[in-house]
């Protein structure tokens, strides 16, 4: 492997350069998967059959604390790929760990407001709007999921070896990944639930 | 014993059975001749754990071959049973079956894996590159790809088929109304293959607009890698729409969700719209590539460079975005208003005018040069004139007003195997002979090839026109019957014998392959058809490192300005080339995804669970492996170049094949 | 310490904590639905332009016209289909 | 050349069958909206001929003048870039074929969206078709009167088809008096028909449906207004009246023939005409009530467990 020392360590090698382009090739087309799932959730927004509405099940507080946790662990691993940058590996490894616990946060707040929406009477089988409130919030939320063990991946890997172009690269593609989770979230938020409580 | 009973083939009919006999008896022979030739461990080394583009293009290649004879043999049969009226060949239940296998082999197993082949095989050779961005990335494509055929293809044996035709329309395709695991076969392992394509896709543009040989700009690729940029373009924004369609029709069918259903606020149109929203780039993305490959044929074999290079590139750029602007076109009778009509309808005649350019282009790069009738040109030959028809047609389709007469006729069905078979079946035949030396360094039998063009293009002619004709008369497309009385009876007759002159031809082509194996001569050279483009820069077949030392390119044209302008193609001394390890992870993965998706599609959830986390397994330790890939030594390439330059020197007296003949 | 918090990452987290306190005004106040939606829209499009530039840092590259390309082509395309779907299934049905 | 010389013959071929040695049922139009979409089609048509035919001239050309057993052995083709010119010309004519094509396109979506030419001063006559499992069900809610597989409609009044499903998407196509609609499960779709002339028409579902498909067609007989209302007394006097469990039982899978009664299922079993309206987000009070009582209900079945 050709390491070139003019770039920064993610991006050092040819095949690191091909790592971060190929993943940003891949978020525009998650871009597209979850421009489908809003698709299908503002047309099936009023088709709640015997179901309860959007405005009557969405809660604004624990919208708002999801919000503000990935928010905040979009700005850790920001954090992160900075401290990483500097060659600071302690704090990169600290800054990783808080956003993946918040991460945890998120989740678990998620599971929370599932089984609240269970327990109002809006399960996944209930109506056209269920489904596909569910589906979207899910397959954002299994996108954090999956996130979550492929940063304990990262944190053990830097943990062991240090930053080096390798671990770097990973890192960073990672905390693209992350970013654009939050992003996903924004828009989440702005157009599922607050269109929904206004 | 309970357990096994769902594992049985709702309709069985003594067609079904034969066909359970014949899959175990060739899976026994292909087991023992494996055992008694001792080439499981050549196959496990050299196939099964490659990540070399080229084998894997080779491997798309024979997949799809495969699939073109599976889906033939649907299309044959579908063509008998509506060869007389009241004919009682199949039933209703195995005529729905039969045509929805044949759209969606033909389209997903056979026709997608074919423009992959030709993507692996010949858009690293064009652009100078060793492999792809992603070499085992692009393995897990392919067994991605082949976990899906798999199951797909095991469905008639295992469970029942899909009845509810290729576009799975719901609610005919809930569970209310298609109760056996028929659709549930087509929602898991349309989204294995379905993943598959989307990762080819993202490797395909990393490897074009970051690989590319030095001097290369994008305005000087090749027409071919211009083609599959654009057509990957369109995979990754058109297949993850499919990804979340399928999503949903699968909880709709396994977890009894509402997205498609007709009670509790569901929605059975939102399913059409999804489906086409990823359904009608679909087509694009299999057509540019087709173009691509006949911009390359028609230029080598009229001797001349690609008229108006720029604006074919730019009628590209345009049809990969108006592709995603029309997809409304396939539901025109669904009940929205004049404008929403209005709308796409415009935007879908719009289509024509950059196609138009294409095919004047093509008759312009033909103009002025010096034409020679191999079997790849009479393939791009028969394309133009037959493709205009399938276009214009696809014109009048798309006037929304008349289409309401046209909707779900026969004339919609000769109008999208107008434009499918001529546009991409043709381009791939005739990629395939042009590219076959590139792949096996010998070439195919040329008399062979024209019997079976003439076979394939006059059966094709006699095949579908007459569904113009029907159609416009109330033939209704999927009708397992008609009666005397609506006198379509002559007309379906000709149809199948047109059907049954294109058997003929793929059964020649396949002929062709067998013959030319043992007739045909080695010493080809590397450039048999005397090209233009870089693929034809390095040796025949191409060695595993592809260019010994990396080429420097001024125009689109690299061999040719070689060739006849003296220009400098490989500079400097061979170094030592850095390539990508095997690994047998990507099968491994295409073995566990077969296996998840058949416990998804029979509801078995244990298995299911299990293998996901096998798959995530899998993950976990791609991402803790360290693997930097091997060198291979100046000495070892220099032996290997050495022995294709001695056998070019025996070839010299041999004249160029497939020249000025016919 | 200070290093580790470069000013270009915390103005950005700032700045889009106000971006989230600005869109929930549509929650607390009265809008019309067009007043309400055009505020919406406003926030997350800029709140995702703040995480596209500042934190992903998507132009540092030379492969930064393509990464642009590709995100604003995909932005296009979900447009068209939410649109397009909206059209057909609501506006003009 | 064989190639060229098949294709000539089946154009040719398509020429005289189109213009009508046995007129093709959509090129025989019996309405205003069929011949509306005929002459559509056949404008397309010819425009699109002439298309096909510049391109196979241009084609043959090429190949004759320029294929290489007939130039010298010396010959190097030149090597020529694109002409903005000849690419403008090639840009601009398509996109003037495609304007013309639009323009008649988007006028006739119009008018076959709307009461036929000509019929425009009449009331129309509304007839709810809905499809069943193989069938089709046609509700005269004006004449009180509902059919199974047959429709008998007056001459010379225009006709409102509203159009719905009891099961899979189906499309309701009358080939000689207007193009098809999809019917559907939960909405209602309207097709404008009117015919000109009495006679008996070939109608089906054109949109696969499952194993009974092919066999979902019915006939359409036009008459004039006197004997339809002929028939409608008629009908009132010998038929029977269609009640819940008949109707029932003809929602069963499967092919009737052609049935005949008085009333219609439209007052038991309602058109799903107005689901879109009640979704509509001021959906009330009444819906919050509801929605209210069934999350009770959850609670407590919840708390049950």
């Amino acid at each position: 492997m050709k390491i070139d020392h003019t770039q920064p360590l993610e991006y050092s090698t040819q095949q690191n350069q091909l790592n971060i382009f190929g993943f940003w090739i891949f978020l525009g087309a998650e871009i597209m998967l979850f421009a489908t799932l809003f698709t299908a959730y503002f047309i099936m927004e009023n088709r709640t059959g015997n179901g309860p509405t959007g405005p009557e099940i969405f809660e604004i507080g624990p919208v708002l604390f999801e919000t503000f946790i990935l928010l905040t662990s979009s700005f850790t691993i920001g954090l992160a790929v900075h401290a990483m940058r500097i060659g600071r590996k302690k704090a990169m490894l600290a800054f990783l760990g808080v956003t993946l616990l918040l991460g945890v946060a998120f989740l678990s707040a998620e599971i929370n407001e599932f089984v609240h929406y269970y327990h109002v009477g809006a399960t996944y089988q209930t109506s056209g709007f269920t489904a596909a409130l569910l589906t979207t919030l899910g397959t954002h939320g299994g996108h954090v999921t999956l996130g979550f063990f492929w940063g304990v991946c990262i944190l053990i890997q830097v943990m062991k070896d240090g930053i080096n172009a390798r671990t770097a690269n990973k890192s960073f593609i990672f905390s693209l990944y992350w970013h654009f989770l939050d992003v996903v979230w924004i828009f989440i938020f702005s157009f599922i639930y607050l269109k929904g409580l206004m | 014993m309970e357990f096994f009973e769902r594992f049985a083939v709702p309709n069985p009919n003594p067609a079904i059975y034969a066909s359970m006999v014949a899959i175990v008896v060739v899976s026994l022979a292909i087991i023992i001749g494996l055992t008694y030739f001792k080439k499981w461990g050549y196959l496990w080394r050299e196939w099964l754990t490659t990540v070399d583009h080229k084998k894997i293009g080779m491997m798309y290649l024979i997949s799809a071959l495969l699939m073109l004879f599976r889906g033939g043999v649907d299309a044959l049969m579908l063509r008998a049973q509506l060869s007389m009226p009241d004919n009682k060949l199949l039933d209703p239940q195995h005529y729905n079956e039969v045509f929805s296998t044949h759209g969606i082999v033909m389209i997903i197993f056979m026709a997608m894996p074919f423009i992959f082949a030709f993507m692996n095989l010949i858009v690293p050779l064009q652009i100078g590159a060793r492999d792809v961005a992603f070499p085992r990335l692009n393995a897990i494509s392919f067994w991605l790809f082949a976990a899906g055929a798999m199951l797909f293809n095991i469905s008639f044996v295992i469970g029942g088929s899909p009845d509810a035709g290729w576009t799975s329309y719901f609610p005919l395709a809930g569970t209310e109304f298609s109760e056996s695991v028929g659709t549930n076969y087509y929602m898991i392992a349309i989204q294995i293959s379905g993943i598959g394509s989307l990762m080819t896709g993202i490797n395909m543009i990393t490897t074009i607009l970051k690989m590319r040989a030095p001097g290369m700009t994008l305005m000087k690729m090749p027409m071919f890698t211009w083609a599959s940029f654009m057509a990957c373009v369109i995979i990754i924004f058109a297949f993850p729409v499919l990804t979340i369609a399928l999503l949903m029709g699968t909880t709709d069918r396994l977890f009894a969700t509402n997205f498609f259903t007709t009670t509790n606020g569901g929605m059975d149109m939102l399913w059409a719209n999804f489906f086409w929203v990823w359904g009608h780039p679909e087509v694009y993305i299999l057509i540019l590539p087709a173009f691509g490959i006949y911009s390359e044929v028609i230029s080598t074999f009229s001797g001349r460079n690609l008229y108006g290079y720029k604006s074919m590139v730019g009628s590209m750029v345009i049809i990969s975005l108006l592709s995603f602007l029309v997809w409304t076109h396939h539901f025109f009778t669904m009940g929205q208003g004049a404008l929403t009509n209005s709308i796409f309808s415009i935007s879908t005649m719009a289509i024509a005018v950059p196609t138009g350019v294409k095919i004047f282009n093509w008759l312009l790069t033909m103009w002025k040069g010096k034409i020679r009738f191999t079997v790849p040109m009479l393939y791009s030959v028969g394309f133009i004139p037959l493709f205009t028809i399938g276009g214009v047609t696809g014109v009048m389709l798309a006037m929304s007003a008349a289409d309401y007469q046209y909707h779900n006729t026969m004339f919609l069905v000769a109008h999208f195997h107008n434009t499918i078979i001529p546009g991409v079946v043709f381009a791939m035949l005739a990629g395939l002979t042009y590219y076959w030396p590139k792949m096996f360094g010998f070439m195919l039998n040329e008399r062979i090839g024209k019997w079976g063009f003439w076979f394939l293009s006059i059966g094709f002619v006699l095949a579908f026109f007459p569904m113009y004709i029907t159609g416009l008369n109330g033939q209704a497309r999927r009708m397992y019957t008609y009666s005397e009385a609506t006198g379509f009876g002559p007309l379906n007759f000709v149809a199948f014998i047109g059907a049954g002159l294109m058997a003929i031809a793929f059964c020649l082509i396949v002929y062709n392959i067998f013959y030319s194996i043992k007739h045909s001569p080695r010493n080809v050279g590397d450039d048999p058809w005397n090209a233009r483009s870089l693929e034809w820069a390095t040796h025949n077949p191409v060695p595993e490192y592809n260019f010994a030392r990396t080429p420097h390119v001024a125009s689109s044209e690299a061999f040719w300005d070689a060739k006849k302008h003296g220009h400098e193609l490989f500079k400097g001394e061979i170094e030592e080339i850095h390539m990508p390890n095997y690994s047998g992870v990507p099968f491994i993965m295409g073995v566990i995804f077969f296996i998840c998706g058949f416990s998804f599609v029979f509801s078995l959830w244990i298995p299911a669970i299990v293998s996901l986390i096998g798959i995530f397994a899998c993950m976990v330790l791609r991402s803790f492996e360290k693997d930097d890939g091997r060198l291979i030594s100046v000495e070892e390439i220099k032996a290997t170049e050495s022995k294709f330059e001695s056998a070019e020197e025996i070839k010299t007296a041999v004249s160029t094949y497939g020249g000025a003949n016919s | 310490m200070k290093e580790l918090f470069p000013v270009k990452q915390v103005g950005g987290y700032l700045f889009s904590l106000v971006l989230t306190i600005v869109a929930l005004i549509v929650y607390f106040m009265d809008f019309s639905f067009p007043v309400a939606m055009t505020i919406l829209l406003v926030t997350a499009f800029v709140q995702a332009a703040v995480q596209l530039v500042l934190f992903m840092h998507a132009g540092e590259t030379e492969d930064g016209t393509a990464i642009y390309t590709n995100v604003l082509y995909g932005i296009i395309i979900a447009m068209v289909t939410i649109i397009g779907s909206l059209l057909i299934f609501v506006w003009d049905m | 050349m064989k190639l060229k010389g098949t294709l000539l013959l089946l154009l040719s071929m398509l020429v005289v069958f189109l213009s009508g040695c046995e007129p093709l049922l959509v090129l025989d139009p019996k309405g205003p909206q069929a011949e509306r979409q005929a002459s559509d089609i056949m404008i397309s048509i010819g425009i699109m001929a002439f298309i096909v035919i510049v391109v196979m001239v241009l084609l043959v050309y090429m190949l004759v003048k320029y294929r290489a057993s007939r130039l010298p052995d010396d010959y190097e083709p030149p090597h020529i870039e694109g002409n903005p010119i000849l690419e403008g010309i090639l840009i601009g004519v398509p996109i003037i074929i495609v304007a013309i094509l639009s323009f008649i396109t988007v006028k006739s979506n119009y008018i076959v969206e709307s009461t036929p030419e000509g019929y425009e001063d009449q009331e129309p006559l509304v007839i709810y078709a809905s499809s069943s499992n193989w069938k089709w069900h046609f509700s005269y809610p004006e004449q009180d009167i509902e059919t199974v597989n047959y429709l008998y409609i007056p001459t010379d009044r225009p006709i409102e088809f509203k159009l719905y499903s009891f099961g899979p998407i189906t499309s309701f196509w009358i080939p000689q008096l207007g193009g098809q609609k999809y019917a559907m499960a939960d909405m209602v779709t309207t097709l404008h028909l009117a015919a000109d002339t009495p006679g008996e028409y070939m109608g089906r579902n054109a949109n696969f449906s499952g194993k009974g498909f092919a066999e979902n067609t019915f006939t359409v007989t036009a008459m004039t207004q006197t004997k339809f209302d002929e028939w409608v007394d008629e009908v009132h006097e010998t038929a029977e009246p269609l009640t819940e469990d008949t109707f029932e039982q003809l929602l069963e899978p499967g092919h009737l023939g052609r049935m005949t009664f008085t009333g219609t299922h439209l007052g038991f079993s309602p058109a799903p005409e107005h689901e879109h309206s009640d979704d509509e987000m001021d959906s009330g009070e009444e819906h919050k009530m509801h929605a209210e009582k069934e999350r009770e209900m959850h609670t407590e079945h919840a708390a049950h467990e």
